[in-house]
């Protein structure tokens, strides 16, 4: 896959297969996906819901342990590492959770969430962490009045911002963003995602960002893949994928997307805009 | 489906305050709309302003000891501002609510198929469990759950998040509603099953009249669904409206940021007919 | 699972084994003699040399472990020194006791504790609240024989309603059943009260509610279940210490269970009757827990067991 | 973004009333209440003991044989006189001394073990949750008091030594509680979360697990205190109690048991002061969990 | 009525000491025997007075010193029909030297042998004179010879006027009914009821209830409580358990406590009077010799004087007023034990002999401490029964000790008087009655002048009743016999 004269991708995926256990049997989420990312690059990840995005994402950063294959990072396999030879490593690749509420730890303000990779990125002086902190709070659009309330007391989105800020927090030359940006209205999202771009301008950090919101995709990934029951159904540059995508999905996908600018006409209207090859069914 | 002429949401003047451990919020300041049969009205607006507690005010789902609620909230006629026993009498029967973060909508020690089934059988009380599995799997086979046989004894945490999200719409569908409260219904799913659900909650308004209160950050599915549409911002709506004049002449300074903030999605190539780079190389 | 409940078992088992071998070093290396014991106070060396011998206690440990180990595997735990009879028989006479004060007190403390925890729940940082908090804290602190003999004066004297003593009838298993409950009250009710705090505020319950869910199925069904896994804990803790015996409660009830059999087979060094009594109650109370373990995944199917985090 | 209250064009509806009865607010009251209906319970028994030493008090081993069962407020015992015509009050509190330690060591003690061990088994699981398990279900397998006998008669019935097992005796329970609170808390997103950040796993559980868990789990553990300080008179029923004629509160307890139809002070007012003692911590634990830290206090409309 | 009351016709008996068998061969505790002795016979019994009076036998008489003729009486049966024959009492005498540990065995010097003579007539042999063994064949219980054996007896009959109709061992319970046709006169009581109380308190609350008929060994306290009680009636009669503060005798001939006369001297420290009213609640006696004064042949040798002034100035004069003493004792052996010695610790604080009292948990290695193989002692609190209602049976066992014996540590409590014990053992074979008593009274005057206890003293028995129950006639061995009580109401 790797042409001989490119340098090394910062990260590759290969072959990567993650199994579930259930009372049932092993039940295969991700089935042998493959690809890379150069440093500095963001890929993004499509797909059907359910196809296996969170669980790539998590095996990725080794929330999961996956059956078979490699995650290459920067040179070293997280695949095969132990959780203590993994653990210094952890920090260089951070993720923000699809379940933003859930992902929060209930006891603490949102502070000291933030704050914590601090703590662990050797951040000593506790009033420079919390300025630390707050000022990641405040990047992510969060009002200083909110810093000390836990987590229960935000609104869905906020929830969102504050794991943002937290994968932040860590510096991560990796982050995996997992639907980031679903419970974002357009004009925060729109801050975020300026905010993203204008650090991995900064710092050239490497983004995998899954989304379902086509318009983010263009807007944050150079490259994307599109997966379907697992597996990769299509590959390439987002912009020419998005332009004119291959695969049967990935098309139906593309013509599924809403424009608010391109609907027109009053309700009922045909919201079925998908041809049924398009939908899996 | 009943022949009423009033709405059957009607937000007059709701006004909401949270009695926190830091001090009173007004989370909710004065915001007055309607719901007809099948309408559907949509909240848009900034992240925190208000939306979601909003809704949960209209259900009266806010905790008791925390928000206080004045104006008038009437659901299907019942004031459920003035009166909690109404609130308590509507939900699940005339209104039933899509929440907003699915993935802690439920609870984990249940199967799904005990919480649809409850559902249902909340509906129709003469439900046996076996009619019950039977309706629910077909509720969950509308919103595209796959296998949902198989899957109607797994628990929560064994889904995605967008299926936990069309879980929850089918389990509010078992209410058969005539309000539905849909908080960011479709945010997790992918394009093509957001179709299919929106087609379905639209074919489902046009067969039963439901009404829709609607929020979503998403103006492609806002200008899709709803007749009406409010922006809300700290607690107030800026600017309200039909969904066409809201999306296309937009008069708030607020309202236009936002549009102008809508993530393009590019020229594509209906046809299928450009090339690009092939499959396999991801670069 | 079935590799997880096999090595479990075998754990458990080995768990059991281990136990009683403790004791049975234990009792013989704390001072005391089985044989003066028995013997009373005229005995002389003569006639505690030929008890000792009696008793094979003149054997070296580690053969006396041995001995004991062969009859264990055929299922012999010796002859009771004071009861002259087969010490497990002596002990599987009186199980049938401590059980049924068990298992009644086990019920009893659930079915007040729960309501009255959900309760407390409902109610919090009231006054009322704030009462029963006390009152069931006092409960529990107060020595147990005090509320024995208090119970007994009330019931058995005052208002000469219910027995004083013994299992002659159903309504002697009402005065110690109510005594044991109160000790464990204070525990149960609290602890329900504060996971149900928690459970209620969960945004599923909030849910539930918007679909009609009635308040009463909210609590009984949705929260409680999801406080199952520490109740039941709680709950299979207390009672697994209770086949060990209450003593005290025992002693003022004239209830024959095994926690006075086993306080008394110490006093008099009965080395069969003690290791006997270990035995069961520890099977029992080891498999008791054992079922707590395994009903951890049904209770809560996030719970993974024997996995490594 | 909401605002606080900025121009209030619009009056709040939150009257007082509202305000009185928002959890907010009862959470604190009740919070405060119980924090000092504890302090002033834990108070009244243990200032008293600390100052025992202090008090105007009878000598607690001088006996008056003819002045003995003299019931409380005669002839200036408070408390009364025991059987030995000893002044209870005195003994109560000069013996308070030594249960309070073993009372409060055994809180901290298998408070301590128990928690700790308890949510490494937890959330270790593996071998440390085998050992841990095994360990804890063993101790819980075997008569308590059988247990205490023989390490009592193993060790000599001194105060550290029954101190000492009477503060191990009870971490099973704490153990077990906080295991199972722990195997659900660690399957909860956060902890994955956490663990992504690059905690180690003591980390994890210290920082994230063990805080959520503390609530239900330190419910456990105060009441410990009453069960501790009635082993004790447990073991000093039965001969194995510290060396006499020293008072404890379990050996005035059980040296009481005999004269509870006839006298009935010599056990209940003992039992008394241990109820008040256990009531006024545990409020007190209560008030210190509930208790809201703010950073700025609550403002009425 | 309250539940669990007893019938009409049901005695209910609460014991506080489990009874684990209705046979005695291993087992026997004064309130046992009240029961085990309605099932089962012996040939003898010890009546009112300590005398021995024939049940079984109608003839027990001294033939030659070590010979003994006995004769059965004419138409006895067991409860099942069978006749007693000779035989039954071979086997029985052999069965009880075959059990391992037995308590009766300890009893007696020696075991007799029997010698048939005729149907109903046998011979009982001794190597050496056992003048006491009338007495002491009042605890061979008798049992059918085809179903005794070397061992506690489960089930079985005897000739006694009850039989088991239904028994829990392990909890101590049994149910006997009458036996229609008793040998002797029919039992006024149908059926008895035997419960296993252990907590002294829910005795006396089951007493009151009405729940339990009799309650035996009370203690003070409980006396003190149900005295005046209606429906409740409390019987006493002196004991025959001496309880001791007893010196060690095995302390270096230079210790102050190998001096007779610092022992007497730390005695004038004790105000017995006060213990016994005081701590006691008037439930005992002071010793007033060296062993009980109700077992028979027992002697008044002097009594216990509080004179602290005494005690101080001797202790001084004798160069001991620095003494410090240790006290041990074992949980439960007698009633009050802790009080009594906390007491004591403070009237020898008193008079400046310093204290400290160390208590065992029961079961413990009281023993080997009293065998003077534990570690240094000064007193030990000591219960000593007498159950066979004889001096001479306390003495042999407490001031026979001999050299010989003390290698093993035998000898009581280190005490080895050779004189003393020459006396005793000459006075235990002593076949004629009156020479015996005087050797015996010699014995009892030297030992008390050796001054062996701190303090002692004789529990009464005590033993409480329902009203309805009545005709029981206490003896001082804390037992009576069933069939004289009868139930009113
Ligand atoms: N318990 C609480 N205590 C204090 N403030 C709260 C509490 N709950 C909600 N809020 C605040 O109330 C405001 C309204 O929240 P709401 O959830 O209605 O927002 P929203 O419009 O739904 O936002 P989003 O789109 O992000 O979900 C937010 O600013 C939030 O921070
Ligand atoms: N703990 C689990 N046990 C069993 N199956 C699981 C578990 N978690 C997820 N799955 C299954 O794995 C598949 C992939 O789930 P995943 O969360 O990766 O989907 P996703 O692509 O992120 O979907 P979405 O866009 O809806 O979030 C789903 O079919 C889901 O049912
Ligand atoms: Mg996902
Ligand atoms: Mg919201």
């Amino acid at each position: 896959m790797n042409q001989p004269s490119a340098p090394p991708p910062f990260l590759a995926v290969e072959d990567l297969v993650v199994d579930y256990d259930t009372p049932a049997g092993p039940v295969r989420a991700v089935d042998h996906v493959s690809f890379d990312v150069p440093r500095g690059g963001s890929l993004a990840v499509v797909g059907e819901s359910g196809c296996g995005k969170s669980t790539l994402a998590r095996a990725i950063v080794r929330l999961l342990k996956p059956v078979s294959g490699r995650v290459v990072l920067d040179g070293t396999d997280l695949a095969a590492l132990s959780e203590r030879r993994l653990r210094p490593l952890r920090r260089r690749a951070q993720m923000v959770f699809q379940d933003p509420y859930g992902s929060l730890d209930p006891h603490l303000s949102a502070e000291r969430i933030v704050a914590e990779p601090l703590r662990l990125a050797g951040v000593r002086d506790k009033a420079e962490r919390r300025r630390c902190a707050a000022e990641l709070l405040d990047r992510v659009g969060l009002p200083a009045s909110a810093r000390e309330r836990r987590p229960a007391e935000f609104s869905g989105g906020q929830r969102q911002r504050i794991g943002i800020a937290r994968a932040l927090a860590s510096e991560p030359d990796l982050l995996v963003c997992d639907e980031a940006t679903s419970a974002l209205d357009v004009s925060v999202q729109a801050q975020v995602l300026d905010l993203l771009r204008e650090l991995q301008a900064e710092t050239g950090i490497t983004y995998i960002v899954i989304a379902h919101h086509l318009g983010v995709v263009r807007e944050i990934s150079t490259d994307m893949v599109v997966l379907k029951a697992g597996r990769v159904i299509e590959r390439g540059r987002t912009a020419a994928v998005l332009a004119s995508p291959t695969d049967p999905y990935t098309r139906a996908l593309r013509r599924a997307a809403l424009d608010p600018a391109a609907i027109r006409g009053l309700k009922p209207r045909a919201a079925t805009a998908v041809s049924p090859e398009g939908t899996g069914k | 489906m009943a022949e009423d002429a009033s709405p059957l949401l009607e937000v007059e003047d709701l006004q909401i305050e949270l009695v926190t451990h830091r001090g009173v919020v007004r989370a909710v300041d004065g915001v007055s709309f309607t719901v007809g049969q099948g309408e559907t009205v949509t909240l848009i607006g900034e992240s925190g302003s208000g939306k979601s507690t909003t809704a949960m005010g209209v259900l009266r789902l806010l905790p008791e000891g925390l928000a206080v609620l004045s104006g008038t909230a009437r659901v299907g006629g019942e004031d459920v501002v003035a009166d909690p026993e109404a609130a308590r009498r509507v939900r699940g029967r005339t209104v039933s609510l899509i929440p907003q973060d699915p993935m802690t909508a439920l609870s984990p020690v249940h199967t799904i198929g005990r919480q649809l089934g409850d559902a249902l059988r909340l509906r129709h009380p003469g439900l046996s469990r076996a009619e019950a599995r039977e309706r629910g799997t077909r509720l969950l086979d509308q919103v595209r759950i796959s296998e949902p046989g198989t899957r109607w004894k797994t628990y929560p945490h064994q889904f995605s998040g967008g299926m936990l999200q069309r879980i929850l719409i089918a389990i509010a569908l078992a209410a058969e509603p005539r309000l539905l409260v849909a908080d960011e219904p479709t945010s997790a799913l992918d394009a093509t099953v957001q179709a299919g659900v929106l087609d379905l909650l639209l074919d489902l308004q046009e067969r039963t009249g439901v009404g829709m209160l609607m929020i979503t950050h998403d103006l492609g599915v806002a200008r899709l669904v709803s007749d009406r549409i409010h922006v809300m911002k700290e607690g107030r709506f800026v600017e309200s409206g039909p969904a066409e004049r809201i999306v296309e002449r937009p008069t708030h300074p607020y309202t236009r940021t936002l549009l102008a903030a809508v993530p393009a999605l590019g020229p594509w190539d209906e046809d299928g007919l450009a090339d690009h780079t092939p499959l396999g190389a991801a670069r | 699972m079935s590799r997880y409940l096999a090595r479990r078992l075998g754990q458990s088992l080995l768990t059991v084994f281990l136990t009683v071998s403790t004791v049975f070093v234990l009792v013989r290396l704390a001072p005391g003699d089985p044989a003066a014991a028995y013997a009373g106070p005229t005995a002389t060396s003569a006639d505690l040399a030929r008890i000792r011998e009696e008793f094979g206690l003149g054997e070296p440990l580690i053969t006396q472990y041995g001995i004991f180990l062969r009859d264990l595997l055929t299922g012999d735990l010796g002859t009771s020194y004071s009861f002259h009879s087969s010490a497990l028989d002596v002990v599987l006479e009186r199980m049938p006791y401590t059980i049924t004060l068990s298992v009644a007190a086990i019920a009893v403390t659930v079915a007040v504790a729960v309501p009255l925890g959900v309760w407390m729940a409902r109610r919090a940082d009231t006054k009322r609240e704030l009462g029963a908090n006390v009152l069931t804290i006092a409960g529990q602190s107060m020595p147990d024989f005090w509320t024995g003999v208090m119970l007994l004066t009330v019931f058995a004297v005052l208002l000469p309603v219910l027995p004083a003593s013994g299992f002659t009838s159903w309504s002697g298993l009402i005065l110690p059943t109510v005594t044991v409950a109160i000790l464990q009250l204070a525990l149960v009710s609290r602890l329900v009260r504060r996971e149900m705090t928690t459970a209620l505020a969960s945004p599923y319950i909030t849910v539930a509610r918007s679909r009609g869910v009635s308040e009463r199925a909210l609590t009984w069904r949705y929260a409680l279940a999801n406080s199952a896994v520490p109740l039941v804990t709680a709950v299979g803790t207390r009672f697994a210490a209770l086949l060990n015996g209450v003593v005290v409660v025992e002693v003022v009830f004239g209830w024959p269970g095994v926690g006075s059999l086993v306080v008394r087979a110490l006093e008099t060094r009965d080395y069969p009757l003690i290791q006997a009594t270990v035995l069961v109650t520890a099977t029992l109370a080891i498999l008791v827990q054992l079922l707590v373990d395994l009903a951890y995944p049904l209770l809560d199917p996030r719970v993974r067991l024997g996995k490594a985090a | 973004m909401t605002t606080t209250l900025a121009p209030p064009e619009r009056p709040s509806a939150v009257s007082e009333r509202h305000l009185a009865r928002s959890s907010a607010a009862r959470q604190r009251r009740g919070a405060r209440v119980k924090l000092w209906a504890g302090a002033f319970c834990t108070a009244l028994v243990a200032l008293p003991v600390a100052l025992a030493g202090l008090l105007p008090l009878a000598d607690p081993n001088t006996q008056d044989l003819s002045r003995r069962r003299l019931p409380p407020l005669t002839d200036g015992h408070l408390f009364g006189t025991d059987q030995l015509g000893r002044d209870l009050l005195s003994r109560l509190l000069h013996g308070g001394q030594v249960s309070l330690t073993v009372g409060v060591l055994a809180v901290v003690v298998s408070g301590l073990i128990g928690i700790a061990a308890g949510s490494a088994a937890g959330y270790f699981g593996g071998w440390i949750d085998t050992v841990v398990s095994r360990l804890l279900e063993a101790q819980l397998a075997l008569p308590l008091l059988m247990m205490l006998l023989l390490v009592v008669a193993l060790f000599g019935p001194s105060v550290t030594v029954i101190t000492c097992v009477i503060a191990v005796a009870q971490w099973p329970e704490v153990a077990r509680l906080t295991r199972s609170l722990v195997l659900v808390e660690r399957e909860k997103p956060y902890v994955a979360a956490a663990r992504l950040l690059g905690l180690r796993g003591w980390s994890v559980l210290a920082r994230h697990i063990v805080p959520n868990v503390l609530r239900p789990a330190s419910l456990v553990v105060l009441l410990l205190l009453a069960q501790a300080v009635l082993l004790e008179s447990a073991l000093s029923f039965l001969g194995a109690g510290p060396q006499r004629p020293f008072a404890t509160w379990g050996r005035i307890i059980s040296d009481g048991q005999d004269y509870i139809t006839t006298s009935w002070w010599l056990v209940t007012l003992p039992g008394l002061v241990i109820a008040l003692l256990v009531v006024g911590v545990n409020l007190l634990g209560d008030g210190l969990r509930d208790r809201v830290r703010t950073h700025k206090p609550a403002k009425g409309v | 009525g309250p539940t669990g009351a007893p019938g009409p016709g049901t005695l209910t008996l609460g014991l506080n000491r489990s009874l684990v068998s209705l046979d005695n061969k291993l087992n026997q505790f004064d309130a046992a025997v009240t029961v085990q002795r309605a099932v089962r016979q012996a040939l003898t019994a010890i009546g009112p007075g300590m005398k021995p009076t024939p049940v079984l036998a109608d003839r027990f008489e001294m033939t030659a010193p070590t010979t003994w003729s006995v004769r059965l009486r004419e138409g006895i049966r067991y409860s099942d029909g069978r006749p007693v024959t000779v035989e039954d009492v071979a086997t029985a005498v052999r069965m009880y030297g075959e059990v391992a540990g037995s308590f009766v065995l300890g009893l007696f010097p020696e075991l007799p042998s029997v010698e048939a003579t005729g149907a109903r007539t046998f011979l009982l042999h001794t190597r050496q004179p056992v003048p006491v063994l009338d007495r002491l064949m009042a605890n061979i219980l008798i049992t059918p010879a085809k179903d005794n054996r070397p061992e506690e007896l489960r089930s079985g009959v005897g000739t006694g006027p009850y039989r088991v109709v239904g028994a829990n061992s392990g909890a101590g319970e049994y149910t006997l009914a009458r036996v229609p046709r008793y040998w002797g006169g029919r039992p006024a009581v149908e059926r008895v009821r035997v419960r296993f109380v252990p907590e002294e308190s829910s005795r006396v609350v089951a007493l009151r209830s009405g729940e339990l008929d009799v309650i035996d060994t009370i203690t003070p306290d409980s006396a003190e409580q149900l005295t005046g009680l209606p429906g409740v009636h409390l019987e006493q009669t002196s004991g025959v358990r001496l309880c001791q503060l007893f010196y060690n005798f095995r302390k270096p001939r230079d210790h102050p406590l190998a001096d007779a006369r610092v022992r007497r001297a730390l005695t004038y420290a004790i105000d017995g009077e006060s213990l016994v009213r005081d701590v006691l609640t008037g439930s005992a006696e002071q010793a007033a010799g060296v062993v009980p004064l109700s077992l028979q042949g027992a002697e008044r040798t002097g009594s216990f004087v509080h004179d602290p002034a005494r005690a101080r100035q001797s202790l001084k004069s004798l160069g001991a007023d620095g003494l410090r003493i240790r006290i041990m004792w074992e949980s439960g052996e007698f009633a009050a034990d802790t009080s009594v010695m906390e007491a004591v610790a403070e009237m020898l604080k008193d008079v400046g002999v310093r204290t400290s009292l160390l208590q065992f948990e029961p079961g413990g290695d009281i023993l080997k401490w009293r065998q003077g193989k534990g570690g240094d002692w000064d007193v030990i609190g000591n219960g000593f029964p007498g159950p066979t209602g004889q001096a001479v049976t306390m003495l042999q066992a407490m001031y026979a000790g001999t050299a010989e014996d003390e290698r093993t540590g035998d000898a009581f409590m280190g005490y080895v008087d050779p004189a003393i014990a020459r006396r005793i053992s000459d006075a235990a074979t002593e076949a004629d009655p009156a020479a015996r008593d005087r050797e015996l009274a010699a014995a009892q005057h030297a030992v008390w002048d050796t001054w062996p206890c701190l303090w002692a003293f004789v529990p009464k028995t005590l033993l409480a009743r329902r009203t309805r129950v009545e005709g029981i006639g206490l003896l001082p061995v804390n037992s009576y016999d069933l069939t004289a009580v009868r139930l009113e109401g």
